[in-house]
């Protein structure tokens, strides 16, 4: 058995007084597609932005590749990490929002070009070209000059996708990619991300209201609730038999308020 | 002059009515002066108060302005008075109605110890290119170093006495011009041993002041000239100025007629 | 007292040299304080506790009390402490601190709303604080400041006037002085006004170009 | 040497001068403001032309040109005023525009859907306008207004220029009385801080106690 | 046969250069329930809109219970309203948001009975006596005191309705009103308006996304595309057999994107 990619043990982080995560403990393998699910506020945000490092953790110890995520080690010793080794573990790691956060000052090709000629040294030509297979694939190479303010909401979430995946990460994070979009835009995402999982051997973690897309897409759902995992397995167990009385009555919800599974 | 006479009267009448005369004063000692408890002193509000109370007037107020301000004030009725040693010279004599004199005084300036850049006259600070005087803006002094030849760009216009002095003492400027009196207090409250006073001034005129009323006013003003010829007669007149260090006889040695016609 | 026109056309080239040095002092004391601004908000953003509170507290200082009494600060009492600064310096100097903690405040908001997820998508790219500063932030923030920043340059035009305090030959001062020159206050100051106002008014067509031009970021 | 209580009694009678000129001149300029700045949002053409064109007007030329206007030539027109009543009138007039300009930046501020859901209750122009807009306006508004009350505290400074004796009037009193420049003008710099302090205080409470239970109001 | 309460006769509305309806008709009955469905941007939200008087129409007209809601006869002449005949006409229309647009500054209380104390002079002890009526049948009179910022968007939306309901409008709109919604606070707000549908006979036109709602609302579907009706018909007609085929494609769109019908 392989050694897995990420290996979370036993973190915590509380917003001021609020415990969102109480000695979490979970573990992925190379390759594996997760998802991640659970009702609004348990914590499942959480998780990527602290592998994101977008957050940092009060307590517990995060591993990718074997390598510590919020530690160096120093002579035997654990340190707190600085700036030079966040930067450097950061390059495992891309992460597509809810909300795109394109640049908007820059053009799609530009969007995607940056992170790889600032970070790597590509040169220009190489990222612009490397840029628009990258469109291509998500279906956007004919937008390349566009700027973000002229695309739709399901078109800004493909380059996002495109200039996340322009540092060939390790691992991809995406936190409800599809929930800020028109209910008619949502597939063209998500079309995306399925070719994208069958294409690549990329860990991809993947928080979503979709209950039919999660049931596609992943090869193990964690269901999450208050900032724990309830219940995890393959997607036909969770989705079909649900041990866990807390996981059937989410499902029932959200199926009520009209989701298909 | 009946009309206006009539009205004049009514001037006085109304000042008596409310009890008090505005003045216009500047904050230059020891013509004008505000002490400590904020009370309006110095040469000239203290004749001009000794007057009034004469004519039934029992009360002054003083406003303090620029010099810039206070014939325009005048004009537009802020002040029944100025007081502040402006000295009678026939552009204002045209602007405004003057009693007879009342503080006469000589220009001075004000410069660094031992007189470095040797000026004697306005005509000596025109010559120096380099130099530059600073008066009030509006007032005599101004106007006595653009009349000798200094250009506008090397006469200074200083808001106050102490900002002058700090001027001079900072080397800002190279003379700072006053009326002699008025160098003088600046120099004892300064006590500064680098600085000297050149006075008087060689060339310029001494000139004197008086209280000045609005054109409209000349009843009240040839009223408030009877009770001065009175004071100057008796000898009330020089003991209220001259502890201020302003001559009594100057005063009385000249008069408005003389003082308007000069140029 | 009725209006002169030959007198108005006698003052003219006195105001117009006031005019002159009160543009100058506009442009000098924006440019000051754009800088001094930026100063400013970068260092209340400062990781030292200490720098940032002590700027912050300067800059509250400065905008609270007024210029004019900065401005005799500046030219009357720092040469006791031996710097001695020319007119035009000092006032430029004044306008320039005064209003550069204005400008700062226009610079943090700027920074600000820039939105959370720009800093938060430059850290999955993996960017440098330098490279987000530069690639990222300052690009999106600047433009919508340009005509904040404006409005205040325009509304220190309009205080200039004070510099007469610290005998710079300004407008209002070269207007004082003509009108003490001939006891005639209502042409000079009228025209002051009316200098005032077309300049302010072809500015107000400056601002609204600006704003349309920078004013909105689409995003 | 010096008598330094009594002169620190006369900078404390021009303190009680700036207090009531800034107090007479903020409720002057409050009321103008809401007339000004809800007429240039009228449906009537004549109402937002005057106040368009008293609040370019006022903002367009500089205060010291209205206050000595104010002060030195409506006398001329038969209109004299006490130096407090001309220091309160320009001041107020002054600030009040830029005020209007708050007062109308924050009416357009509110969200298109409440006056929708106005209208889709029925409530007529002034009922929305007095019961659902102004109220969440005014809370966008206090901020500004505390900004605009240190502005004119900070303007009541040049009032001297009509022989008001306020807070640095007097300093220059005590400056040619004593010849020291330094003390009297740190007092009242001191002073003039404080003063805008209190102001930022008090407006900071208010808006605390009117936004309670409200977050999220304001953008 | 009854009359028709609204009479849409070939209205139409362009923003700019965009047409969004061109000479629309259609015809509402009294007490039906009529669900509007149809792709982004095909002039829903419009129509609601023009029926608040939240926008003005260009050409055509419109009565209800025939009255001109747009134009006002006097002597025999149709002259364009006025704001007294506005007035009067929204009488008889109430509207519920997507986005809720409660009045932040004032409680749940205030927000309901603020339109019958002004616009009717309802005493206030009667208007809070119907207020909380109301706040009673949509399940929120425990939070009558409550400040909007601190109900959750449901209980927002709930609110919403109680407060267009207390005009005892007869025509009703309600325009995408789950949209905005995390999905699990969905279902309470539909159960309301389920309950609403069933109790009163009201006139209600629903603008939604959610078909399987639509389908269980409504006594009459119609389907928009481009400003036009294409198809209209009984909910289970135009799901479960749509005759045109760009009713077709939708619905698969919609279904493939997770939504239930
Ligand atoms: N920056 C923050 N400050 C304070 N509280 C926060 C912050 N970020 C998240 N929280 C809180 O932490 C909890 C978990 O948040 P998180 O965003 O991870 O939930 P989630 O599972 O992603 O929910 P959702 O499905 O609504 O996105 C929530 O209660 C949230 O209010
Ligand atoms: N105020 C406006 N200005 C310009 N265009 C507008 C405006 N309001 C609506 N539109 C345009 O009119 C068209 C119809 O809009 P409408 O909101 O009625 O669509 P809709 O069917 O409600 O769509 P959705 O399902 O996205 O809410 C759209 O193309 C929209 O962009
Ligand atoms: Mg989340
Ligand atoms: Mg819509």
């Amino acid at each position: 058995m392989p050694a897995p990619i990420i290996k979370i043990d036993a973190i915590s982080k509380s917003f001021g007084a609020f415990k969102v995560l109480d000695g979490l403990s979970m573990q992925v393998m190379p390759g594996e597609k997760l998802a991640l699910i659970g009702p609004s506020g348990s914590g499942k945000t959480t998780i990527l932005r602290i592998l994101m490092t977008l957050e940092r953790i009060d307590a517990g110890h995060i591993q990718i590749e074997g390598e510590q995520l919020y530690h160096m080690e120093r002579n035997g010793q654990l340190l707190p990490a600085d700036e030079r080794h966040l930067t450097k573990m950061r390059q495992k790691i891309g992460m597509v929002f809810q909300l795109f956060n394109l640049f908007p000052h820059k053009s799609v090709l530009d969007n995607v070009t940056l992170a790889p000629m600032l970070t790597k040294g590509t040169p220009r030509a190489a990222a612009e070209k490397r840029a628009f297979e990258l469109l291509d694939m998500v279906g956007m190479a004919d937008k390349a000059k566009n700027m973000p303010a002229q695309l739709s909401g399901g078109q800004k979430q493909r380059v996002a996708i495109a200039r996340a995946l322009a540092l060939s990460p390790k691992i991809m994070l995406f936190d409800e990619v599809t929930s800020a979009l028109d209910p008619e835009l949502v597939n063209e995402v998500l079309n995306v991300m399925r070719r994208l999982a069958a294409e690549t051997d990329m860990t991809m973690l993947l928080v979503t209201h979709e209950m039919g897309f999660a049931h596609d897409f992943a090869d193990r759902v964690l269901f999450f609730d208050g900032g724990k995992i309830v219940e995890e397995g393959k997607p036909d167990e969770i989705f079909s038999h649900p041990k866990q009385e807390r996981t059937q009555s989410f499902l029932k919800k959200i199926i009520a308020a009209g989701h298909r599974v | 002059a009946t009309s206006t006479g009539l009205a004049d009267d009514a001037k006085l009448e109304q000042l008596k009515k409310q009890g008090f005369a505005r003045l216009a004063i500047a904050n230059e000692p020891p013509y004008t002066a505000v002490a400590a408890d904020g009370k309006v002193s110095g040469a000239a509000p203290d004749v001009a108060r000794e007057i009034f109370k004469r004519l039934g007037v029992p009360d002054v107020v003083a406003s303090i302005s620029e010099y810039g301000a206070m014939i325009p004030g005048l004009q537009a009725g802020r002040f029944d008075v100025i007081t502040a040693g402006l000295f009678m010279k026939p552009e204002r004599c045209a602007a405004v109605a003057y009693s007879e004199p009342v503080l006469c005084d000589a220009e001075a300036l004000l410069v660094k110890k031992g007189n470095p850049k040797g000026f004697k006259s306005y005509e000596d600070i025109a010559k120096d290119e380099t130099a530059t005087v600073g008066a009030p803006g509006g007032g005599t002094e101004e106007k006595l170093a653009l009349n000798a030849g200094v250009p506008r760009d090397r006469v200074i216009v200083v808001p106050d006495g102490q900002s002058g002095l700090k001027m001079v003492q900072d080397g800002r400027i190279d003379a700072y011009s006053l009326p002699v009196l008025s160098i003088n207090d600046l120099m004892k409250k300064a006590n500064d041993p680098n600085l000297e006073v050149v006075a008087p001034v060689v060339g310029a005129p001494v000139y004197c002041d008086g209280a000045a009323f609005n054109k409209n006013d000349t009843a009240l003003r040839d009223a408030f000239d009877v009770e001065l010829a009175k004071m100057k007669e008796s000898g009330d007149f020089a003991k209220i100025i001259e502890p201020y260090g302003f001559s009594a006889e100057a005063a009385k040695s000249t008069t408005r007629e003389k003082l308007c016609s000069a140029k | 007292m009725e209006w002169d026109w030959d007198f108005v056309w006698q003052i003219m080239p006195t105001l117009i040299e006031g005019v002159k040095i009160t543009i100058l002092a506009t442009v000098l004391g924006s440019a000051l304080a754009a800088v001094v601004g930026l100063a400013i908000a970068l260092l209340r953003r400062s990781e030292n506790k200490a720098v940032a509170r002590s700027v912050g507290f300067a800059a509250e200082f400065i905008r609270g009390t007024p210029l004019l009494v900065q401005l005799y600060f500046i030219f009357y009492v720092l040469p006791d402490v031996g710097i001695l600064l020319p007119p035009m310096v000092a006032g430029t100097i004044g306008l320039g601190l005064h209003y550069g903690t204005y400008a700062a405040e226009v610079y943090r908001a700027g920074i600000d709303n820039v939105p959370r997820g720009q800093w938060e998508a430059a850290k999955a790219c993996n960017l440098s604080a330098r490279q987000t500063w530069t690639h990222v932030i300052l690009p999106q923030a600047i433009p919508p400041m340009i005509p904040a920043l404006a409005n205040y340059f325009i509304a220190m035009f309009k205080e200039t006037p004070l510099l007469s305090a610290i005998t710079v030959l300004e407008l209002m001062n070269q207007a004082k002085s003509v009108a003490n020159t001939y006891y005639r206050y209502v042409e000079p100051m009228t025209l002051v006004g009316a200098f005032f106002l077309v300049i302010s008014l072809c500015s107000v067509v400056l601002l609204r170009w600006l704003e349309r031009r920078y004013g909105r970021v689409e995003r | 040497m010096t008598a330094w209580a009594g002169y620190i009694e006369l900078i404390l009678e021009g303190a009680v001068v700036t207090i009531k000129l800034t107090l007479m001149g903020s409720v002057l300029a409050l009321v103008v403001a809401f007339i000004a700045g809800l007429g240039r949002l009228s449906r009537f053409f004549a109402v937002r032309a005057l106040a368009t064109a008293y609040i370019e007007f006022f903002r367009g030329t500089s205060i010291f040109v209205q206050l000595f206007w104010v002060y030195f030539v409506l006398p001329l027109f038969g209109i004299t005023l006490t130096p407090l009543q001309a220091g309160v009138l320009g001041l107020g007039l002054n600030v009040g525009a830029y005020a209007a300009e708050v007062v109308r930046g924050a009416v357009q501020s509110i969200g298109k859907e409440q006056y929708e859901a106005c209208t889709a209750l029925n409530l007529g122009r002034w009922q929305g306008m007095r019961h659902v807009i102004l109220p969440q306006a005014f809370l966008v508004m206090l901020p500004t207004f505390g900004n605009n009350a240190i502005e004119l505290l900070k303007a009541t400074s040049i009032v001297s220029l009509i022989s008001l004796a306020d807070l640095t009037f007097q300093a220059q009193v005590v400056r040619s009385q004593t010849g020291n420049t330094m003390v009297p003008f740190t007092t009242i710099l001191v002073i003039y801080f404080a003063l805008a302090m209190l102001i930022t205080w008090g407006i900071r409470r208010l808006e605390r106690r009117l936004s309670r239970g409200l977050d999220g109001v304001r953008a």
